[in-house]
Parts: C-alpha cells; structure tokens; sequence
C-alpha cells in the first residue's frame, strides 16, 4: 500500500525521544513517544491514561440527572456537548419531548462552544508553533465568546446548561441577552474576519504548515478520524447535517483537500462563521414557549445511544436505565478516533514540526482517558 | 524591604502543573497569561515551562494516579523558596470524581494536591475564574516573601 | 505579493503606532486596579431574598459546602412557614456538583431557577408567596428521588461519624 | 594615556555597559513585545534585573548532571569569554595587537557557542527522561532503543548551528576585515576614521544586515530559537540551571546583546566602546537599537524548523558574501 510508505524499517531508528507527560507543547499530561532518526519523526506512539478519573464508573448507578451533570466535568472545553449528549440519550430511552425552544438554546450553547473551541485551537496551534502575537490574538477574540457564555450560564466553562428535558431555567435566553450575543457575534465576526486574512498571507507560517502532518483520504477514513481532522482531508461528514436539532438551520459542511496543518486550521477557520450563521439564525427564528419539559415518568430503558457532532467530532454516548439510575454507562469521544491520525501524522517530519501535527489533530485528552487500564507504577 | 524581597516581589516565574482535570482550569490559567486582557505579566507574573526557574507551582486538577510521581518530582526540582498554589474544585477537594457522592472511594484519583504537596494557596471555583487566579497569585507573593 | 507588501506596510503604520503611544492596548485597567487593590469579589452564590430558607441543599451536599446561617431576624414568608437560616456557601468545599441547584424546592418543584447554585447565581426574580400559593403538581417519582437524595445524605453523614 | 588611566577607563566602560545591558530584556519585553501584543507588559526592571537577583537569593541545588560541577561553571566560563571579547574591542588593550584581532573574537563567540553543546549534553531534566512514567511495557512498538533526554536533542542542535548557524555572523565580520585589508581591530577602527565608516557604503550595509541576523541566531531569539524551541525541548540546554547559575545566564544574555552591538559598532562605524568619549552614546544607541528590531521580528514569526532555517541561513551567508565582494568594487 503506498501510504504505509511511510512507516519506515524499524531498524531505521536510531532514538526515542520523550515528551510528557507534564510537557509545555502538550499543556495536559500525554505522553509522545517519537521515535526518530536524524531528528526526523519515523513512528510515533502517544500514550494516553494519564488523566483517567473513572467517569464511567463513578456515573454507574447514579440517578441519572445527577450522572448527566457529572459528563459535564469530561470536559471543560466541550463541557455542553457531553452534558447535551448524555441528556439526549435520557430523552431518547424514556422518549422525552423537548420544546423546541430549548433545543435551540442548546444549538447556540453547542454553536458559542464551538467558537471557543476552534480559537482555542487555533491559539494552540499558533503557540507551538512559536507565534505568540497570534496566539495572544486569538486568546483575545476567544474573550469575548467566553464572556457570552458567562452571560448565559453564569460561568465561563462548566455552564450546566441542559437538564432531562430541557435547560435549566436560569440559561433562558431572555432579549437583553439576546441582544449581547448579537452584538458579541458582530465583533467575532469582525475580528476573525481581519485576523484570517492576515494569517493566511503570512508567508513564514505558511511555509510552516503547508505540506507538515498530511493525512491522506483514505489513510484518514482507515484510522478513523473524525471530526474537523477528517474534513481536512476532503471527507464531508459533519453530523449536523441528521442531527434533528439542527434541522431548521442551514449550513454548509467545511471541507478542505489537502490534510496538513493548513487544511486543518483552514477548516476551523472557516467554520466559525458558519457556527455564526448557526446562532444568527437561531436567535432569529427563537420559538416561543416553555423551556422544560417537567411532565415525564422515569421508566427503565436498555442501552440506548447517542451521536452528536461536537467541536471535535463524533461524540457517543450511551447507557441503560434502571430504577432510574445508570447502568453501563459508555463514552466515546472524538480525540480518542484521532489518535491514530496524530501518531500517522508526525510521520516523516522534523521534531518541532511533529508536535505541529500532533496539535493538528486538536489533541485534548481529558475525555479520552477512561477506557484504560491503571498500570501500577 | 530588603533588595531580596523586592527581588522576589518583581519577578515570580509560575509554572503550571495540570493534573487530570477537565481543562477547565487549566485552559482559564493559560488564559490569564495569553490573554492580553487579563495579562499576567503586568503584575509581574511570567509562565515557565521549567521547574528550576519556577517560583509558584500553580497545580489545577485532582492529581490522577500516573500524575502523582511526576507533581512530586516536578516539586522537589524547584529550588526553595517555593509555593503551591493549587486552583479549582478538583485540586482543592478532588473534584466531583473524588467527592461527589462520596461513597465511591476512587482507585484513580489520588488527590486532592494536599495530600501529595504542601498546599500554600487556594484559588476555588470550575473552573477558577481568571481574575480569582490573578488576584490569587498576586496574594501569594507576601508568602514567597516571608519564605527564609 | 500585493497583499503581502499591503499587510506589510499596515502591519508597519498600526505597530508603530503601537509600540509609539500604546494604541489599541486592550488589557482592562479596571480589572488591573480591582486586582492590585485586592478588590475582586466572589459571585453571588444565593439569591438571598428568594431563598425559602428549607435547608434542603445543605442536606444534600455532598461536601458539606454549605452552611446554614441564622437569619436576625425570621421573616414570615407564609401561614406557616417562617424562614430563619439563608445557606452561606464555601466555595472551597464546593466542588460544583449543582446538587444544590438541582435540589433547591424552587427548581425541584416549581421549575424556576434555583436560588443557590455553585457558580453565579444570577438575577433571580421570584414572587416567593406567589409562587407557594400555587399548588405544586409533581410526579410520584420526582417526589421519591427527591426524598431519597435526602435520607442518602443523612447515611452518609452518620456514616462519616 | 598613564595605564591607571586605562585601567579605569576599562573597568568604567564594563561596568557602564553591564548596567545598560540588564535593561534590554525589559526593554525587549515591555516596549515591544507588549505593546505589539496590546497589552501592559511587565516593568521594564523585571526580566533582566531583578529575575537574576531573586535567582541569585534562591536555593543552590545540584543539578541533574552527570557533571554538576562542570556543568554549573558552563554559564560563568560564557559570561567570562563574553567580557573579553568587550574587553579586545575596547581601545586600551589594542597594544597587545595579536590578541586584539577579528580572529579572538571569531574564537571566543565560538567558545560560547560551544557552551551549549555542552550545556545540553551535560543535562539530565526530570522535564524529559527522568518524569517517572511507565510507558515502556511488554509489546510495545520499539522496545530496546536509546532513550534521548531533550536536552541531547538540544545539544545536537546547538552542534549543527555551530557547523552553519552561525556563518551569516561570522561573514559579516570579515566585510571590515576585507575592506580595511587588517584583521586586528585597531587596523579597522583607523581606516575607519580616514576612510568614515564602513556602514555607509553598499558593502556595510549588507554586512549589516547580515549581521544583524546573525545577532539574533547566536542570541537563539524566535524564530531562530531552535535550541530551546517551547514547542519541543522546552528550554533546551538551560533546563536545569537554577538559582545563582540561572542568574549567570540571565545576565549573560543581556550582556551578549549590548556586546555584540558594540563589536557593530567597532566595526561598522568605527567607534569602539569607551566609556570618557562622547561616541559611547552611539554605542549605547545601537545596543537599544537591535534588541528593539529583534523584538520586532521575533513578535512577528513563528520559530523554523531546518526546512525553513537553513534556506534563511543559506541566503543571508548569500548576501554576506555579495558584501565581501562588493567591498572590492
Ligand atoms: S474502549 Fe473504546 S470501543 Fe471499548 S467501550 Fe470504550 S470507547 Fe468503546
Ligand atoms: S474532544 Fe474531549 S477533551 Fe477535547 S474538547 Fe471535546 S470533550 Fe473536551
Ligand atoms: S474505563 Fe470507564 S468504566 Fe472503567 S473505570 Fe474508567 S471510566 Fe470507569
Ligand atoms: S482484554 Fe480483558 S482487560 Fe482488556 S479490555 Fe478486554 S476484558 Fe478488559
Ligand atoms: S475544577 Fe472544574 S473546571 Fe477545573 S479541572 Fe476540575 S472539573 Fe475542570
Ligand atoms: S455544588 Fe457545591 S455547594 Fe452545591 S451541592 Fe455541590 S458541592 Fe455542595
Ligand atoms: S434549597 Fe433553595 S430554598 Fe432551600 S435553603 Fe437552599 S437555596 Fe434556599
């Protein structure tokens, strides 16, 4: 197979070298072992497990409100969509309605969230790859979507915004905040806009991220890569697109060809003002009604499952219900499907670049590590 | 005050430790000193990535099994006088993964930092609050003062 | 290439600018002086006046965070129900469960935002005689999970003695 | 001029630039990177004068090394090669001529450069290889390989910019040394005061550029910070120094920018440092000068990695040879 050209004799490599798991590049605890000869990459390995808690079991034979608001703290940067997510597999188990109203409360909470992310991103990106300016830059426009989350859910991460059957109460969107979210969407807009079209003709970055990390199509699908890692590789899968809460709101599914860093951070780019068109839309066309369906009787379900698409990709959730309290309560995120694309990634590169092509891939491993086994050190 | 406080009051290098949290706490504290709005440097707070020239170890996170060796190490290898900061719900108490509930005793968390590392300062909150972290560190640095 | 001498030459105008007189300088100095000052405040955790006083989240969490804190002087909210103590939350215990919030009477009965919550508790606007006139419809299995949570927490207080 | 008076002059002139040189960083910071990042910044004393001394008043620990001794002397035997290439450069001593030449200060930037080969080879962070983490387990990929500790990583680095890192500076040096036909810096210096200074003329304006690059390689600012790129090997060979010795380092990073601006000055315009003389103003000048340009640069490009380093290196050494061949014209 031509893509596995890349992996080189084993004989080949001369040195690993190590990274983490407390690491300036990585931020959380992972570990990279880079197995390199000459300074350049030819396998990788990234262990995660690091950062088990125990999520799953400790959600085992909670009631299930109380589980679902522990899936908030999988996470503090996709904090809403694991809380919507494992709320939508109560809903789906128990066959609850929620007004519509509040499922498009939770869009512009999923929308705002993604915002944060994909800066977030792209700050991170921007640090390893030594530039400061614009990180700091993006760390600055992020503000102002932190503060919009902080006007609804009255935090800035960790919003516990959805409940069984809806939000909670107190994230009602009611016209003062509606008008600062609009105001806030504005100068998103206006900012990313100016700072995209200075990025993109930068010519020192982008001789850094053009052709660094490439992830072929088919290599992309094999490893099962989800997620915006997957559409830079030309694969138009966004899960929004069947999601029934997204439905009433159009939008077009980024894709880039070329699966490098440019691509992928192209992708986030440009993803964000469709998120913007999301909320706008949403805030338009806001339903009228209540925001909690309170009337529904608990029953016990077998595993019922849930895929929604998050900031990062495909997010799954499941569990069964008995006397109301969870059972085999599982998870599946988006980095850990893109593990295998990051090891691939940093094949064939200098070391500096390969932590580019890891951060490529938006490694964030606080909710991959739950499926691991504890070794004992 | 001697030239040795005042040394230490105008250069605090922090170095953040992140232990199995959410990222909550930890993207916020990042923030501090990436954002330009909040600006950690103006109150003489610089990030390093390198225990031996660290001053403040900022710990967020309730410190997982395979993070208690490496917290401990990454303590011991900053010179004296040092202090811990720990900051967020997890490194204070454990998080929801420790005490939430409280009769699951966990096998994976082995926090909250206290018990691993002398604790100087608390910054509640999850995830922490930016300014709480900022105002947190700039009250600590009497502590590093007095320190020998 | 015209773009790259274009952003080149206003990267030159609008740096200089900024190096020059500190143009565009987008730290917030109120913050700054709050900061230095000593002067940054935690967010409300209760809505002190909406509170009924019940007690119900100092029950139910499972840190202990909260406290309940006499009142000087009871005030009567209703033929019967008379509220004494507010909850005083401690934010270094707190480990933000919303067990609190999701248990308060208003959120669990009434559906209306709780008046505690481990994060900012936000304007909370309530007619609390109102809102207790109503008679309050709730499912058997609410009320179940409800109590159950109650007497969990007493088990694991006397378990901890 | 009575030796006393020399002597004076000598010391004057060091101390004078010692105390302009711990400012730079701050200045670097506050005035530049700041400000182009929007923000307050942090008191222009804080980088370079009090971090060092709040890391002279810290624990002195022993580092991780298989060498502590040796290792811990590395930032003193830098900051001692640094002061005398200041010292051959200043007026007073071009009576000892053979010392006193282009050749010595090629030499002793050399002796620096070196240093961090040995820095980092001698450094064993628990921030690489010593973090306890049990990732070696039955059935991995690779099992029985050589296990690299970052700062080997940097080392090797720091050999390569030896070997071609350091070729624009290095050219750029010779450009007086061609034009004025005298590889002893008082042969320079005269020529200059017959002929003006070697800046204004096509070839010194090269050779300034090109040495201006140079500067920020051997100073290891971004993008040219490959050594101790964040993104890989955290600090790379300055990893484990700590107190006192960490102060060496800070100071001696100060010191090396305001010392290379004067071995600019020396030989571009003609002015050596010394310190009873109007000109020491121009040396003080061009010392704030570069520091402010390699900020600016530094705030405005991401750090290369070799794709991008050596094209860069290659085409300033280019242009420097350009210059030593313009000096004929
Ligand atoms: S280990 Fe992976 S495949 Fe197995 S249950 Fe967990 S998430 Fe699913
Ligand atoms: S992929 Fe996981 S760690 Fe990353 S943002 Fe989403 S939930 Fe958080
Ligand atoms: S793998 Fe899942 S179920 Fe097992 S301990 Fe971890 S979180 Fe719990
Ligand atoms: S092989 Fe055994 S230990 Fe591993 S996941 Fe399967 S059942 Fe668990
Ligand atoms: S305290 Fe909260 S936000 Fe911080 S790491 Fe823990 S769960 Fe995340
Ligand atoms: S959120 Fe905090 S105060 Fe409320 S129940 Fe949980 S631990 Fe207690
Ligand atoms: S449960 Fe609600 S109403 Fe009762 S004391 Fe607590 S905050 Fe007040």
């Amino acid at each position: 197979m031509e893509e596995d050209n890349k992996i080189t004799d084993k004989k080949v490599i001369e040195t690993e070298v190590t990274m983490g798991t407390v690491h300036s590049a990585a931020i959380e605890p992972y570990r990279v072992r880079l197995f390199v000869e000459d300074e350049i990459v030819r396998d990788a390995e990234i262990t995660v497990g690091i950062n088990h808690r125990g999520i799953e079991r400790i959600m085992e034979g909670l009631p299930v409100e109380k589980a679902n608001s522990l899936t908030e703290k999988i996470c503090g940067i996709c904090s809403n969509s694991h809380i919507w997510n494992s709320c939508l597999v109560a809903e789906k188990a128990i066959g609850i309605e929620v007004p519509e109203r509040a499922q498009y409360i939770r869009v512009i909470m999923e929308e705002l969230e993604r915002l944060h992310s994909h800066m977030l991103y792209l700050a991170h990106g921007n640090e390893v790859l030594g530039h400061e300016t614009f990180a700091m830059r993006l760390f600055y426009i992020r503000e102002t979507v932190m503060e919009l989350l902080r006007i609804i859910g009255g935090n800035r991460v960790q919003y516990g915004v959805s409940i069984i059957g809806g939000i909670r109460p107190r994230c009602e969107l009611d016209e003062m905040r509606i008008q600062k979210i609009r105001e806030g969407l504005n100068l998103i807009e206006e900012k990313i806009t100016e700072f995209a079209d200075r990025f993109v003709s930068d010519p020192m970055i982008m001789s850094r991220i053009t052709g660094v990390g490439v992830l072929t199509q088919k290599q992309a699908i094999k490893l099962g890569a989800t997620g915006p890692t997957l559409r830079s590789t030309g694969v138009g899968i966004d899960l929004r697109s069947e999601m029934e809460s997204y439905a009433p709101f159009d939008f077009d599914i980024i894709t880039q060809n070329d699966g490098d860093v440019k691509s992928n951070l192209l992708v986030r780019v440009l993803e964000i003002p469709e998120a913007i068109k999301i909320i706008r839309q949403a805030l338009d066309n806001l339903p009228e009604g209540k925001i909690t369906n309170r009337s529904w009787e608990m029953v016990d379900a077998p595993i019922t499952k849930s895929y929604i698409e998050v900031p990062r990709g495909t997010l799954y959730h499941s569990y069964a219900l008995e006397d109301g309290r969870v059972r085999n309560s599982i998870i599946r995120t988006p980095s850990i499907a893109n593990i295998g694309a990051m090891q691939y990634a940093t094949i064939g590169h200098h070391i500096t670049d390969a932590q580019l092509a890891i951060v490529q891939c938006d490694p964030c491993f606080t909710c991959t590590d739950r499926a691991i086994q504890i070794i004992k050190i | 005050m001697s030239l040795k406080s005042y040394s230490r009051a105008r250069a605090v290098h922090v170095m953040l430790v992140y232990t199995g949290g959410c990222n909550g706490c930890d993207i916020e504290i990042v923030n501090c000193i990436f954002s330009p709005k909040y600006d950690a440097e103006q109150y003489k707070v610089f990030l390093t990535w390198n225990p031996r020239e660290a001053d403040v170890l900022v710990v967020t996170g309730p410190v997982t099994k395979h993070n208690e060796k490496p917290l401990i190490e990454i303590y011991n290898a900053i010179p004296e006088p040092k202090a811990v900061i720990a900051a967020g719900a997890c490194a204070l108490m454990g998080g929801v993964y420790k005490n939430i509930h409280g009769d699951i005793p966990s096998e994976e968390i082995m926090g909250p930092v206290e018990n691993i590392i002398p604790v100087d300062a608390k910054i509640p909150g999850c995830a922490v609050r930016p300014e709480d972290v900022l105002s947190g560190v700039v009250a600590a640095l009497p502590l590093l003062l007095d320190a020998k | 290439m015209k773009d790259l001498i274009r952003i080149f030459l206003e990267g030159i105008i609008t740096n200089t600018k900024r190096i020059l007189f500190k143009s565009d300088r987008v730290t917030d100095m109120e913050l700054r002086n709050k900061i230095l000052e000593g002067k940054i405040v935690p967010t409300e955790k209760v809505a002190e006046v909406s509170c009924i006083g019940c007690g119900g989240c100092a029950n139910v969490c499972p840190t202990n965070a909260i406290e309940m804190v006499e009142l000087p002087e009871p005030i009567k909210l209703m033929e019967g129900l008379v509220k004494d103590k507010i909850p005083v939350l401690d934010s270094i215990k707190c480990v933000n469960c919303y067990y609190c919030h999701d248990f308060c009477p208003l959120y669990a009965l009434f559906g209306e935002a709780g008046t505690i919550h481990p994060n900012d508790v936000g304007i909370i606007e309530l007619e609390i005689s109102k809102l207790l006139d109503e008679p309050v419809k709730i499912s058997e299995d609410k009320l179940a999970f409800i109590s159950q949570y109650l007497s969990d927490s007493t088990i694991l207080k006397k378990r901890k003695e | 001029m009575t030796v006393i008076n020399s002597i004076i002059t000598v010391i004057g002139t060091l101390i004078v630039a010692l105390l302009v040189s711990i400012w730079l960083p701050g200045i670097e910071r506050k005035f530049i990177h700041a400000r182009i990042q929007q923000r307050v910044g942090p008191p222009i004393s804080s980088v370079g004068i009090m971090a060092p001394i709040k890391f002279f008043f810290k624990q002195t620990i022993i580092p991780n090394s298989p060498m502590p001794r040796l290792f811990n002397t590395l930032p003193i035997i830098s900051l001692l090669s640094i002061i005398a290439i200041f010292l051959i450069i200043m007026p007073q001593l071009y009576i000892y001529t053979v010392l006193t030449s282009i050749i010595a200060v090629v030499g002793l930037l050399k002796v620096e450069e070196v240093i961090y080969v040995f820095m980092g080879s001698l450094s064993k962070s628990v921030m690489s290889l010593k973090m306890p983490f049990p990732d070696i387990v039955k059935g991995a990929k690779h099992y029985n390989i050589q296990r690299s500790f970052l700062e080997e990583l940097s080392s090797l680095r720091a050999f390569r910019l030896i070997a071609f890192g350091s070729f624009p500076l290095y050219i750029a040096l010779f450009v007086p040394v061609v034009m004025s036909k005298s590889i002893y810096i008082e042969g320079i210096v005269l020529y200059q005061q017959i002929n003006g200074p070697i800046l204004f003329t096509l070839a010194g304006v090269l050779g300034a550029i090109v040495f201006f690059i140079g500067y920020m390689i051997l100073l290891n600012e971004y993008p040219f910070a490959i050594l101790k790129t964040k993104a890989d090997v955290i600090e790379g060979p300055l990893m484990e120094y700590a107190a006192k010795y960490r102060a060496y380092l800070y100071v001696t990073r100060g010191f090396l920018m305001f010392v290379l601006a004067s071995v600019f000055t020396t030989l571009f315009l003609g002015i050596p440092p010394n310190l009873f003389s109007w000109n020491i103003f121009i040396t003080i000048a061009v010392a704030l000068i570069f520091p402010i340009l390699m900020a600016i640069m530094s705030a405005f490009s991401p750090i290369f990695t070799y794709k991008q380093f050596y094209p860069t290196v290659a085409g300033f050494s280019i242009i420097g040879i350009l210059a030593i061949i313009f000096t004929f014209i």
